[in-house]
């Protein structure tokens, strides 16, 4: 981390030398780690995503054969979604803000922190290590009997996902432990501030179904290597069996990837709309209603996969239920900027981004779960287009917002306003190119992970292309303008965006020990009506 | 102690009762039972603070609902 | 709003709990599953189970559950006393269990390839989800075990409550775990 | 209008039953997300005129929203809802019910091909013919890993379960030609994994089961099922259950329950003889998956269905 100019001294200067920063207990300097580890996973599983769309071009052989392609798709999910859009958030933003915004000096424990950074870094590289030494081509799902019969390095990247999984739950402990012990006085429940509520639902999706995954991933490396025939066909194995284990697991994953974003939403919104939220309790009461409702659903991923037609009715019916929270907190944020005072800037221009996005995501997802229109759309692109509407269109915009919004706060310096909006377009607009293409194609029927398609697709694929191409030069802006702004920004004071929030009230960037007494804070983290005369 | 005492024979009771003498048909009932006891009596949740009483709750319910979607889509097909 | 650190302690060992709740939901959906589609498999499965060795195995672990629990109300001299009798009374089941392996490994009961029990469908898969769910067991008895002899030697009243919750825990799932594989046939 | 629509959506032409159907719930489900989207996006652009910070921007309280309010957004979100899966789930059932007498055809998926088996024991590599207007069932499984057998001009797909049979129904209503493509990822060929559904006017079809001279399937299934030593059981009462004259009555089985004897049932107990045991008798058949190919199996179904005792 480069010196800023004689800054007064912050957590970026406290203890100096590399050394203290690798082995820091300091909540903020673990979540500047976990900033660079994902900042690095998102990179790469960005590349690998640019190599699948510049292959997709042709119709038949790009630049890469269908093994390598198949490989590619396979690291492209592993590595988005355990390396970067799980710990994004909540390894980043959970950490530094939640004990800035409920008064407590650290999490519940620090040591437990710090081990969940490391761990993390050795399920990556374990995983990174499976990819170059031969890499994978069961796609980020699994399923067997494929992924139990295919030569490939399934077991090491099962290991390492598996570590993975052991930082998720150390990150969700810790956070869990910490809303309810480390809370200042002045910080009661229904004045904890939406991102937190978010982390704390995200924590307990994160401690409860981390272990089913690591169990469906642990029979499945064990069965490569031990050929236990748990799942195999032959020895009378149900592979519809696993399936039921994984989704149990990775559709609440979806909502721990979705989760934090909307916390970022909820303060961003309110700062920028100077105004208190629109339903503070709808938001929290639809914030944990995801968290326990989105183990009910995981059956939609299943509609054709052989499931019996009584749970195919149950699951359809459940996830229209976790469908109606999104709603309420969809209209709760449009009607916050109801009588406010609304100030355009980067962050924002990212919400309006998430909201449009998370719209047509989450509408499309409805559409799917009535399971008539799944028989045709299951396994095409209009799936593909479904989840990164969600994904990227929503978590990753929301992280973007975040880093724009808070990024005073964690470096004390402002990023270039004019440069951000540009960005904030080419991000927009890139992204809309990318994957409205995609709906067309899964109407059309074209199937996932396809290495060759008719060519009457071909026009779809390079509109697509080209989408990610200025997705990409979007993405790449941003790098550099931050960069930039964190050599030579100008200070940007200690509250540049006039927020009520709990986290603006301590200096920014905040010392290594934020509050030498639990805080004493009057106004909650929404009042902004004394700004109405 | 008297309190754990009294827990404690009777898991042994049911332990045995269900091993040699009640046909199998009740064995699982007799589990929850028993596994009720030891939750409420040994792990003490009976007289804990709410928190740990939710937290068992809902990891029973998630435990629940695992086993009934995948039992049911066995069993309906 | 309780903090301090007992309470701190106690939500956590309960979430840990909960975690690996879960991670053994996994295993029993499957059996759950299995035994759905085979029940002619999984009764005859049973069948081949060495009841005595089980069904004593779930006194002894039964026993040292009762032993934590009283550790636990314990004075600190007393404590140390009955910790012992949990971890011998650990050793016993684990002996027990390994020999119960031997002797189901020595009739060709192992899983996958090498399978040599009877051939009605679905009585492989039981055998392969014994192993799966006892060993499962056995791996979270042996870190309990670890635990408990640490609690011993910190004398700390709200770690050993916190260990001695987790060892029931493990209890808990052999209580459960004893129908499906000894009794259901 | 509708097939304007259609167009716009990349929508393939509509070839079966329950295309049209699937269509118009994709609109009115489309009309909702616009609708909502044009109502919300609505209000946000106005707001963020209206109250946008400048200077002499007099701040109004904001009224405080009634919690019943809240709660009956809610709860029409999710009528909306509700009713949409109501609509989606009927149709399912509507899909997923064979029309009556319908025709069935076995389909073997296979990495990276498909292989179906008409009634009359013919075989065909990669390519469906089956009549317009006349109810069609197909019974899937898989030779090695799962794969999904989809059709986008019919709207329908099915995945094949090694071990397993699942079933997909469907009429045609549209003579052509239509792809058939792998929906399910198994492994460098699944994108190479492609069939045809060729659809054919009844007249067309029947002269086309004519012109291809059909070898006598039940004589065919009989050489079967002596030389793979059926009948050193079957027909045995003591040892499993009798063969002949049993297709289509009803089966006690073990576990109380009974069910129809067949060409699912008997392909089933041939594949995986432990899922349906006949009542009274030992699961003791080994299983046939994989050793016999499409044809074989149907050919000794033929043989069950003709065989008289």
């Amino acid at each position: 981390m480069s010196e800023p100019t004689a800054p007064p001294p912050s957590f970026w200067t406290e203890p100096r030398g590399v050394r203290t920063w690798l082995a820091t207990t300091d909540h903020k300097r673990i979540a500047i780690l976990f900033f660079v580890g994902t900042a690095l996973a998102l990179m790469l599983g960005g590349t690998f995503a640019l190599i699948l769309r510049v292959e997709l071009v042709v119709p038949d052989h790009g630049i890469v054969g269908a093994h390598a392609y198949d490989k590619l798709f396979t690291h492209h999910g592993i590595v988005m979604v355990w390396m970067f859009m799980i710990p994004a958030i909540p390894g980043v933003f959970g950490n530094f803000l939640v004990p800035l915004m409920i008064g407590a000096n650290e999490l519940a424990f620090p040591r437990l922190n710090r081990a969940s950074f490391w761990v993390y870094a050795t399920g990556a590289c374990i995983t990174l290590a499976a990819l170059i030494g031969g890499g994978v081509d069961t796609g980020w799902t699994f399923y067997t009997p494929y992924s139990t019969t295919t030569p490939t390095a399934v077991a090491v990247v099962c290991v390492g996902v598996f570590v993975l999984g052991i930082s998720s739950v150390m990150t969700g402990l810790n956070f869990i432990v910490t809303v309810h012990t480390r809370r200042a006085p002045s910080v009661p429940w229904m004045k904890l501030p939406l991102f937190v509520w978010t982390i704390y639902a995200t924590s307990i999706i994160l401690v409860l179904a981390t272990p089913v995954l690591g169990l469906s991933l642990a029979l499945v490396g064990a069965d490569h290597v031990w050929h236990l025939g748990l799942f195999d066909p032959a020895a009378g194995g149900d592979p519809v069996l696993f399936q039921h284990l994984f989704w149990f697991y990775s559709h609440p994953a979806v909502y721990i990837m979705v989760l934090p974003a909307m916390g970022v939403v909820s303060e961003v919104v309110s700062t920028f709309a100077h105004n208190r939220p629109a339903s503070y309790g709808g938001i929290v009461v639809a914030t944990i209603g995801i968290a326990l409702v989105g183990f009910f659903t995981w059956g939609h991923h299943m509609f054709v996969a052989g499931m019996s037609m009584f749970d195919t009715g149950m699951f359809g019916a459940l996830s229209m239920f976790v469908a109606v929270f999104s709603a309420i907190k969809m209209f709760a944020w449009v009607i916050t900027f109801y009588r406010g005072r609304v100030v355009l800037a980067a962050p924002v221009l990212y919400v309006f981004t998430f909201l449009f996005l998370f719209l047509f995501g989450g509408m499309t997802g409805v559409a799917v779960a009535t399971s008539s229109l799944d028989v045709h759309w299951h396994d095409t692109y209009f799936i593909v287009a479904h989840f990164h509407f969600i994904m990227v269109g929503a978590t990753l915009t929301a992280y973007l917002a975040a880093l724009h919004y808070w990024f005073p706060k964690l470096t004390g310096r402002r990023y270039s306003e004019v440069w951000a909006r540009r960005a904030a377009v080419a991000v927009a607009l890139g992204f809309v190119g990318t994957f409205l293409p995609q709906f067309l194609l899964g109407n059309a029927g074209m199937p996932r992970r396809y290495y060759a398609y008719p060519e009457e697709w071909q026009w779809l694929h390079v509109a697509s292309t080209c989408g990610a191409g200025l997705l990409a030069l979007g993405l790449g802006t941003t790098l550099v303008y931050l960069g930039v702004a964190l050599r030579r920004g100008p200070p940007s004071g200690d509250d540049p965006w006039q927020s009520r929030g709990f986290e603006w009230r301590t200096p920014s960037p905040p010392p290594a020990v934020a509050f030498s007494a639990p805080p004493v804070w009057e106004r909650d983290a929404y009042s902004y009506e004394d700004e109405v005369p | 102690m008297t309190r754990l005492a009294i827990t404690y024979a009777l898991l042994m009771a049911l332990a045995l009762a269900s091993w040699l003498v009640v046909p199998a048909g009740y064995a699982l009932p007799i589990a929850a039972v028993k596994a009720g006891l030891i939750v409420a009596v040994f792990m003490d949740l009976a007289r804990a603070h709410p928190v740990p009483r939710i937290a068992a709750l809902v990891a029973l319910l998630l435990f629940a609902l695992l086993c009934a979607g995948t039992y049911a889509d066995v069993a309906t097909r | 709003m309780i903090s301090g650190r007992a309470h701190a302690l106690r939500i956590t060992v309960w979430l840990v709990v909960a975690s690996e709740g879960l991670l053994f939901a996994g295993l029993f959906a499957l059996y759950a599953g299995y035994r759905a589609e085979y029940p002619r498999g999984f009764a005859e499965g049973v069948g081949l189970a060495v009841g005595w060795l089980g069904g004593t195995n779930t006194l002894v672990l039964l026993t040292s559950s009762f032993a934590m629990a009283a550790a636990i109300q314990a004075g600190p001299r007393a404590a140390r006393r009955w910790l012992v009798g949990v971890l011998g009374l650990g050793g016993v089941f684990l002996g027990l269990k390994g020999a119960e392996w031997a002797i189901h490994i020595g009739d060709g009961l192992v899983p996958g390839a090498h399978y040599a029990g009877p051939h009605t469908p679905g009585t492989a898969l039981f055998v392969t989800l014994y192993y799966a769910m006892t060993g499962l067991h056995a791996l979270h008895l042996v870190a309990g075990l670890a635990m408990v002899a640490w609690a011993r030697r910190r004398e700390d009243p709200a770690v050993t409550e916190c260990v001695g919750i987790y060892w029931h825990f493990v209890d808990l799932v052999w209580v459960v775990l004893w129908p499906l594989f000894y009794l259901l046939s | 209008m509708d097939d304007l629509l259609r167009r716009a959506l990349m929508l393939p032409p509509r070839a079966s039953s329950a295309a049209a159907g699937l269509d118009h719930l994709h609109y009115v489900v489309l009309g909702c997300a616009l609708a909502v989207a044009l109502v919300l996006f609505g209000l946000l652009g106005w707001f963020v005129v209206r109250f946008r910070d400048r200077p002499g921007h007099a701040r109004v309280r904001p009224g405080a929203r009634s919690r019943r309010f809240e709660v009956g957004l809610a709860a029409v979100t999710l009528a909306v809802f509700v009713t949409l899966w109501i609509g989606g789930f009927a149709q399912l059932r509507a899909m997923r019910t064979p029309g009556p007498n319908a025709l069935e055809v076995y389909v073997v998926a296979k990495q990276w091909m498909w292989s179906f088996v008409y009634p009359d024991g013919t075989a065909a590599e990669d390519e469906l013919r089956v009549p317009v207007g006349q109810p069609v069932e197909l019974l899937l499984t898989s030779r090695d890993v799962i794969h999904s057998f989809y059709v986008p001009a019919f709207r329908l797909k099915q995945d094949a379960v090694p071990g397993r049979m699942t079933s997909l129904a469907f009429t045609a209503t549209e003579a052509g030609t239509y792809d058939i493509l792998c929906a399910e990822y198994c492994g460098a060929g699944h994108s190479r994994m492609r069939g045809r559904v060729i659809a054919l006017p009844a007249a067309d079809y029947a002269r086309w089961l004519v012109a291809h001279d059909a070898p006598d399937l039940a004589r065919a299934g009989a050489r079967l099922a002596h030389e793979r030593g059926c009948l050193r059981c079957h027909d045995v009462r003591a040892v499993a259950p009798p063969l002949l004259g049993i297709y289509g009555r009803p089966v006690p089985l073990a576990d109380g329950s009974t069910a129809i004897a067949d060409a699912a049932y008997l392909t089933e107990s041939l594949m995986d003889p432990a899922a349906k045991v006949h009542a009274g008798y030992a699961a003791t058949m080994p299983s046939y998956l994989g050793q016999l190919s499409a044809a074989d199996t149907a050919a000794l179904v033929e043989y069950i269905r003709e065989a008289r005792p």
